[in-house]
């Protein structure tokens, strides 16, 4: 029979590894749904899925991206994982014509981090997430609902994320200012800095009671080691990144309860998948029962991806590149993260929104720490679980 | 007074060598009628390491200056072929020639540093200057910041017409660096390169510009790996600071020329031939063709110090680009120094001068041992 | 005040770093590039054995033995075979054994950032003053630091040890003539170049977090140090260490993007004003 | 005007003073021979004229020009040609490319005019056997001729010959020593230290005595030869 | 009975040039014997062929009747050669009496040991925590000889001592010698100087390019034939 051949990149090691953790598994997953094929212009084709490690490297997402198209010749790439590798991934598809599907990076990152231009938008490549102006909106509501006197530190390093979050025009600074709120902003600093006492102090001398940013687990714990070491004990910390998986808390010890941090999926979020028919529920509770680990949520992004690959590839007419590719366009579907559909204006002819709210780790029942959902005005679709307590 | 004589600087078979040489290019250059696009994506790739190495290899081989830090040109080339074709609107691949020019102009100021260290303090602080440039471009937004960015000036361009361009341009930047690289090592200027490697000091004492020449070899490489950077990005429309100023650049360079051979032509092309088979066959083992690589690497070092190629050399006598210049009497007396041999066609035609005269000489051995250059 | 007290506690590691290039530089005019991914080997070869169930302390006993015999092993079966006039051969097998290193680490432990759990040790802080707080672990490398300059340059100045050192340094033909093997006396030098080595990458990992493609980047502080402070002298390599590190420190508080920056040119601007480094060699 | 003139010039490694305000000149066409023992400071006095070395204290003229701030690549193509005690040839170079480069640099020649130049050369020192073999193969009496061959190459104006006649047998120190005497005649300038005394004495116009950096005696050859200190110093032979 | 040191034939190389040509020589107990020749002659060759520093074949160099020719240098020294190098070559960073035990490393018994160094070289004494290479020409010849000493030498070979001293300090050098050789020490000196080599030694050797060119009593040496084999006139 003919095969169809999908390509997947996404962070298995690195510091962005958590972000890739979950993809086996749900590659896993797939191959069982895709056992007897899927039908694509009238013929049955086989489904092979490669899986490739961009090892949190740009560069190296670029070229295994490269090798993706030109030696395994795959129909059609998915990726997700911060711009470091979604943003490689998709100009590597651009560039060769190839169509992808990106998700879990913000769509400005992804959109203007590639140099997009909102007139003409993208050709091939296509992206699934939420933008910044929801993260900014569940942070400042979150913080709102308690007392702080509204003075937030931010970490945004030198990377696709920290600077499109810093951005003056398109990222925090401005709608903070328009809120009330003051920031402390020193500057972009290199992943994987080792010293933080810099910030630290800047934070202590402007008297912060927020932190909040955007960076890698092993910086969020080299931070908040620091912060404890040199006497700085803020009321909130809101990260984004680093404080989304269940091992980096942990990793933390103490330090862990109370942190807070965006969810974009979660076992609560009341949607379902197209292909396995499970709701967020059961699929995380598939994941939890075969590898004995707790959720984390980009396993809903990662089974979004072959959901909507799936369902584009069946409508092709054929395997050309430009068929697949406006089959992908044409998609309107439900899946276990929400609607997916592209064809806005502007930016938003290749990018379609998901929901967003705000999360908090605590103390567990079935684990050490759980994140419960404590804010969710820019999508009050998704349940509420508490609200936010201060450290 | 003087007795005729020759000097031969063309190896036997040279004309057909030349030939086949030709043959290749020219079936090189038709490539994009026949081929895949994989294979040019691939040649193109293995182009810019190539170029990249040739010129590491003038510089450590030749002008005896090993440095890690090449990378700092070879990201000036990718950034600046960028800068130009991005914003200040320049067709992408005249921005290339034109960065590779700025990267070769950066190496002039940049070496009244460098130059200040020598031996193996040269070598990390040529990489320190690496990293300076490459925190610099990680700072400024204009260029993405440390996430990079990607070339836009190429969107416009039809994706064949792009691939074609880029593949001949990579072909005969390889084929340019291989001709600049033997010219200039047979001109006179490569006597004195030579002779700066054998012996800085006596060099020193028959007139030869050391410092001069220095200079002039460190900016010649810097361009050359400017070049191959900014050809590389060209084909790969994302540029980032950790992609461009990577120090594997040099350590792949520096692998290919340890392989075939340093401190000859041949050296860095026959590196490459094996690092890309290596490559092709081995890469998917990712950590552990890594490993092996840099196994292979010390092994030959220790072992087997003049490469594959200087093996060839020294056991068979192999040339393909002849630099010495060896002096021929024309005279076929039985004690004369070397018998008039049948010299191969000059290689290019380069002038073999006869002057008249006839002096007998003295005996002597017959001295017809090729050696290393 | 507190930059100044930070950048001291930054370069108090970094002094750590460089101590073992400066000896494997001083005494057998080797440039080690793989300097720093063997600091990373050492994190991690700490890091597997508390992984493994030891305690910190325990795991860093175990581990400087096993790096001083894997320093002596290296330097008698594989670099002494370089060492000659030319740098090129032992540049190309240091930079050979430095992707070695890299790429091993990278199979067995994965490109995960890790770092060396110490019980909650690395989260104490000791306030100075109500707004001065410095962590206990920085001040004990601090420490450590300024311990081990002490003790290397006791033991090249008053050990016979020491004297052989030195007198390979200087003269390697005529130390064999002394009797003197100097391709041990190269590995004795390599092996305890290691045990600091190995003492500076525990620490380090206990310090921050680990990744196995860290190791360029400390090779580069390391040297920096070697040559601001001046070759030939440890507490000059110490003093460029801590310069170094206040230098990184007032660099972050301008910008946190510029501070290795600021600390690379000032290393650029030494080589340039002051080649020989700024607390060169004083004997005699 | 002398072609080469020191003005008290110094020299010191260290603590120790080798080459101690020595001043000299050499007149257009004459040949100067250096005596001393070992470790007096000759090579060291070579250095400084060539310009190998800087001197602490001094000035050295040459063709009337100051050229005491000159480096050594410019110092030979004024014409200053130096042989070296320990030869220095360039070993993987044949011998031939090591003439052509140094007609080449030293003599400001063309490619083509600087092969002439070296075949000139290799016939008239007898390295025409050897011409295409690397220069680092050469036995230790070949590579001092390849010095003396070089040296000649450049062209030079003034001829620095540091202990070439050593270890020659007695054929072949004539054959140097007629060799010189035409390089003499053709109007080059030359100093030569050598401890062949007979041979040098027999090229000579006048020597120069150095023992501990400082001048033991200067004058004509028969007169310095003869002058008890330098039969002690040098000669070691109690008269 | 077999002399204490011999060669054979012995041949020397540096890469492709050859620099002895088939050198034979012995050497008995308690003899001082001197080689003189041109520059370039061979001389330092063939001492740092003896111990070790340049390589020989085994059977070329016999030391008591049993092979040592291309052993390192480190065991040639402990089997009883020690040497005084041409040039001094003291350890720059080392001071005097580091110099001085620098030699002891061979770990051999006799009598030399710093306490009778001291005596033989008063100046020492007094300089003894200077660096080395800070002291005169003459006075770092007495280190390096001290040196050689430390390592209680059955043989003791010195190259070009008087290289670069005043006359006056090679007179020094060369009194202190009897008191060195009294214990039976054998001694090879290497000396330019054909009248001090006459003088001093028992046995003479002239080298000329790599071979032996002259030898025998120096007593019974003509000066007309030692100038002959020395420049070859
Ligand atoms: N670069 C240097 N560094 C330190 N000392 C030096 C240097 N060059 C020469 N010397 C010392 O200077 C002194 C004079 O050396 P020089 O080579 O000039 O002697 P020379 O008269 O040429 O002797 P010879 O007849 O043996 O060639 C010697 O003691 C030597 O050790
Ligand atoms: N390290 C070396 N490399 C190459 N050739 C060398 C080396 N050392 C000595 N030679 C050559 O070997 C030959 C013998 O040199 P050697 O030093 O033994 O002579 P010598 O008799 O001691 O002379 P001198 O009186 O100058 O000390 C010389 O021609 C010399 O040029
Ligand atoms: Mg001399
Ligand atoms: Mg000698």
């Amino acid at each position: 029979a003919d095969t169809v051949k999908i390509g997947y990149v996404s962070p298995q090691t690195g510091p962005l590894a958590p972000f890739g953790e979950a993809d086996k598994w749900v590659i896993e997953q797939m191959k069982t749904a895709f056992k007897d094929g899927i039908v694509i212009g009238g013929k049955k084709h086989v489904v092979q899925i490669v899986l490739k490690d961009s090892q949190s490297n740009p560069n190296r997402a670029g070229d295994v991206a490269n090798d993706l198209i030109l030696k395994d010749k795959v129909a059609l790439i998915l990726t997700a994982g911060t711009p470091e590798t979604a943003n490689p991934v998709s100009d590597a598809c651009e560039l060769n014509e190839v169509p992808c599907i990106s998700s879990v990076v913000p769509w400005q990152p992804w959109f203007f981090g590639r140099k997009g231009h909102p007139a003409t938008g993208f050709n091939w490549t296509y992206h699934m997430f939420w933008g910044l102006e929801d993260v900014i909106t569940s942070f400042t509501n979150g913080w709102m609902a308690v007392a702080t006197n509204k003075k937030v530190g931010a970490l945004f390093p030198n990377d696709g994320d920290g600077n499109a979050w810093g951005d003056k025009e398109l990222g925090f600074p401005k709608p903070l200012s328009g809120m009330g709120f003051s920031l402390t902003d020193t500057g972009r600093f290199q992943n994987g800095t080792q010293d933080f006492s810099a910030q630290i102090a800047a934070f202590k001398k402007d008297g912060v009671e927020i932190v909040t940013g955007v960076v890698i687990p092993p910086d969020a714990k080299t931070f908040l080691t620091q912060a404890r070491q040199q006497g700085f004990k803020p009321k909130v910390i809101t990260l984004g990144k680093a404080l989304l998986f269940p091992g980096a808390i942990e990793a933390l010890g103490d330090l862990g309860d109370g942190l807070s941090t965006e969810v974009w999926w979660s076992p609560s979020h009341p949607f379902t998948s197209s292909i396995t028919r499970q709701s967020a529920k059961d699929l995380s509770e598939a994941y939890e029962t075969t590898t004995k680990k707790q959720w984390t949520q980009p396993i809903g992004f990662t089974h979004a991806l072959f959901e909507v690959a799936c369902d584009a590839l069946k409508r092709s007419k054929s395997l050309k590149p430009g068929d697949v590719r406006d089959a992908v366009a044409s998609a309107k579907l439900g899946t276990v993260v929400g609607d997916v559909a592209w064809g806005g204006k502007g930016p938003f002819k290749n990018v379609s929104k998901t929901p967003l709210v705000l999360g908090q780790w605590g103390k567990g029942k079935k684990y050490k720490y759980e994140l419960t959902i404590v804010n969710n005005v820019s999508a009050p679709r998704i349940p509420l679980g508490g609200t936010l307590r201060l450290l | 007074m003087n007795p005729s004589y020759k000097v031969v600087r063309s190896i036997q078979g040279g004309q057909a060598l030349l030939a086949v040489g030709l043959a290749l290019v020219g079936l090189a250059v038709s490539l994009p009628w026949w081929g895949e696009s994989s294979w040019m994506r691939e040649f193109v790739e293995i182009a810019c390491y190539f170029i990249f190495a040739m010129m590491w290899n003038l510089m450590a081989g030749y002008g005896g200056m090993v440095s890690i830090g090449q990378q700092a040109f070879f990201g000036l080339g990718g950034y600046a072929m960028l800068v130009l074709g991005n914003f200040l609107g320049i067709n992408p691949f005249v921005a290339v020639l034109l960065g590779a020019l700025a990267a070769g102009l950066i190496a002039i100021p940049v070496s009244r540093i460098a130059f200040r260290l020598q031996g193996g303090y040269f070598a990390i602080g040529t990489w320190v200057i690496a990293e300076v440039f490459r925190l610099t471009i990680a700072n400024i937004p204009a260029v993405g910041g440390g996430s990079g960015t990607s070339l836009t000036a190429l969107r416009g361009i039809e994706k064949a017409t792009r691939e074609s361009v880029t593949y001949w341009m990579a072909l005969a930047c390889v084929v340019a660096s291989i001709g600049l690289v033997y010219f200039f090592l047979r001109s006179k200027q490569g006597l004195a390169l030579l002779a700066i490697r054998d012996n800085e000091v006596a060099a020193r004492s028959q007139g030869v510009a050391v410092g001069r020449m220095k200079l002039a070899v460190y900016a010649v490489a810097a361009f050359g790996a400017g070049l191959a950077g900014g050809l590389y990005f060209v084909g790969n429309l994302r540029i980032s600071p950790d992609a461009a100023f990577s120090v594997n650049w040099t350590a792949f360079a520096i692998f290919m020329v340890v392989i075939g051979g340093i401190g000859r032509i041949e050296g860095p092309l026959v590196g490459a031939l094996v690092f890309w088979a290596l490559n092709k066959f081995f890469s998917d083992y990712g950590t552990w063709y890594l490993i092996g690589l840099g196994l292979l690497a010390i092994v030959m070092t220790i072992y087997f110090k003049q490469g594959l190629w200087g093996y060839a050399q020294q056991r068979w006598g192999w040339t393909l680009f002849p630099t010495a210049r060896r002096l021929v009497l024309n005279t076929t007396l039985a004690t004369g120094l070397t018998p008039v041999q049948p010299a191969g066609p000059s290689i290019d035609g380069m002038p073999s001068a006869t002057v008249n005269s006839g002096d007998p000489f003295q005996d002597g051995p017959n001295p017809s041992s090729r050696y290393a250059q | 005040m507190e930059t100044l007290l930070q950048g001291l506690l930054l370069g108090g590691l970094y002094g750590l770093f460089a101590l073992g290039l400066s000896l494997m530089f001083g005494v057998m005019r080797l440039t080690n590039t793989a300097h720093g991914d063997f600091i990373i080997l050492g994190s991690f070869s700490t890091l597997a054995l508390v992984g493994a169930g030891l305690s910190p302390v325990m795991a860093m006993l175990v581990t400087l033995p096993l790096a001083w015999i894997v320093g002596y092993a290296l330097q008698r079966y594989v670099l002494n075979g370089t060492l000659g006039k030319d740098p090129l051969p032992s540049l190309v097998v240091t930079f050979g054994l430095s992707i070695v290193t890299q790429n091993l680490l990278l199979e067995l432990f994965s490109a995960d950032p890790r770092s060396i759990e110490t019980n909650g040790l690395n989260a104490l802080g000791w306030s100075i003053t109500p707004d001065l707080s410095v962590g206990v672990l920085p001040m004990i490398i601090l420490a450590l630091a300024i311990a081990t300059t002490a003790g290397l340059q006791w033991l090249f100045n008053h050990t016979a040890l020491g004297r052989s050192f030195r007198a390979v340094s200087d003269d390697r033909e005529i130390a064999e003539l002394m009797g003197l093997n100097a391709r041990k006396v190269y590995a004795m030098a390599t092996a305890l170049a290691f045990v600091l080595v190995a003492l500076a990458g525990a620490l380090q990992g206990m310090r921050t977090t680990v990744a196995p493609s860290d190791g360029p980047l400390l090779l580069l502080f390391a040297f920096e140090a070697v040559i601001i402070g001046g070759m030939g002298s440890f507490w000059g390599t110490l003093a460029g260490a801590l310069l170094l590190g206040v230098t990184q420190q007032v660099g972050f508080r301008f910008d946190p993007g510029w501070g290795i920056w600021g600390g690379h040119l000032m290393f650029l601007a030494v080589l340039v004003l002051r080649p020989q480094g700024l607390f060169p060699k004083t004997r005699g | 005007m002398p072609l080469l003139a020191l003005h008290s010039v110094s020299k010191s490694y260290g603590a120790l003073k080798v080459t101690d305000s020595i001043s000299l000149s050499v007149q257009k066409g004459e040949t100067l021979g250096i005596l001393g023992p070992n470790g007096a400071g000759k090579t060291t006095l070579f250095n400084l004229i060539s310009g190998d070395a800087s001197v602490n204290a001094g000035r050295v003229e040459y063709n009337g020009e100051d050229v005491t701030a000159l480096p050594p690549h410019l110092r030979c193509r004024r014409g200053m040609g130096r042989s070296y005690q320990v030869p220095q040839p360039f070993g993987n170079m044949s011998v031939f490319e090591n003439l052509v480069t140094a007609a080449c640099f030293g003599g400001g020649q063309t490619e083509r005019a600087a092969w002439d130049t070296a075949v000139q050369v290799l016939d008239q020192t007898g390295l025409m056997p050897q011409a295409n073999k690397p220069a680092g193969s050469l036995t230790l009496l070949n590579r001092k001729r390849l010095e003396l061959a070089r040296a000649l190459a450049t062209g030079p104006q003034l001829l620095l010959l540091d202990e070439i006649a050593g270890g020659l047998t007695e054929h072949e120190a004539h054959e140097l020593v007629e060799e010189l005497q035409r390089i003499k005649a053709s109007g080059v300038t030359m100093i030569w230290i050598e401890h062949v005394v007979h041979a040098l004495l027999s090229v000579a116009d006048r020597l120069f005595v150095i023992n501990f950096g400082q001048k033991l005696a200067e004058g004509k050859p028969h007169d310095v030869m003869n002058d008890p200190e330098v039969q002690r110093v040098y000669m070691g032979m109690e008269v | 009975m077999a002399a204490l040191l011999q060669t054979h034939h012995l041949k020397a190389y540096y890469g492709d040039a050859q620099a002895l040509f088939g050198i034979d020589f012995e050497l008995n107990a308690g003899e001082l014997v001197a080689i003189i020749g041109a520059n370039g002659a061979g001389k330092s060759t063939f001492l740092k062929c003896l111990t070790g520093l340049v390589k020989a074949k085994a059977e070329a160099i016999t030391w008591k009747g049993q092979p040592i020719g291309g052993m390192p240098p480190g065991k040639i020294v402990r089997q009883g050669l020690a040497m005084v190098p041409e040039g001094r070559r003291l350890f720059a960073s080392l001071s005097v009496e580091e110099n001085l035990l620098m030699g002891a490393n061979a770990q051999r018994q006799g009598p030399w040991s710093l306490d009778r160094l001291y005596r033989l070289f008063p100046i020492l004494n007094e300089k003894r925590h200077l660096p080395g290479t800070s002291l005169s020409g003459g006075q770092q010849q007495m280190v390096a000889i001290g040196r050689a000493l430390m390592s209680n030498p059955e043989v003791l070979l010195c190259d070009e001592l008087s290289l670069g001293l005043a006359p006056i300090v090679i007179r020094e050098i060369y009194n202190a010698m009897p008191s060195i050789t009294a214990e039976g020490m054998a001694v090879v000196i290497v000396e330019q100087d054909v009248s001090v080599a006459r003088q001093v030694s028992q046995r003479l050797y002239c080298f000329q390019e790599g071979q032996v060119s002259l030898q025998g009593l120096s007593t019974d040496l003509s000066k007309e034939q030692i100038s002959h084999a020395y420049f070859g006139v």
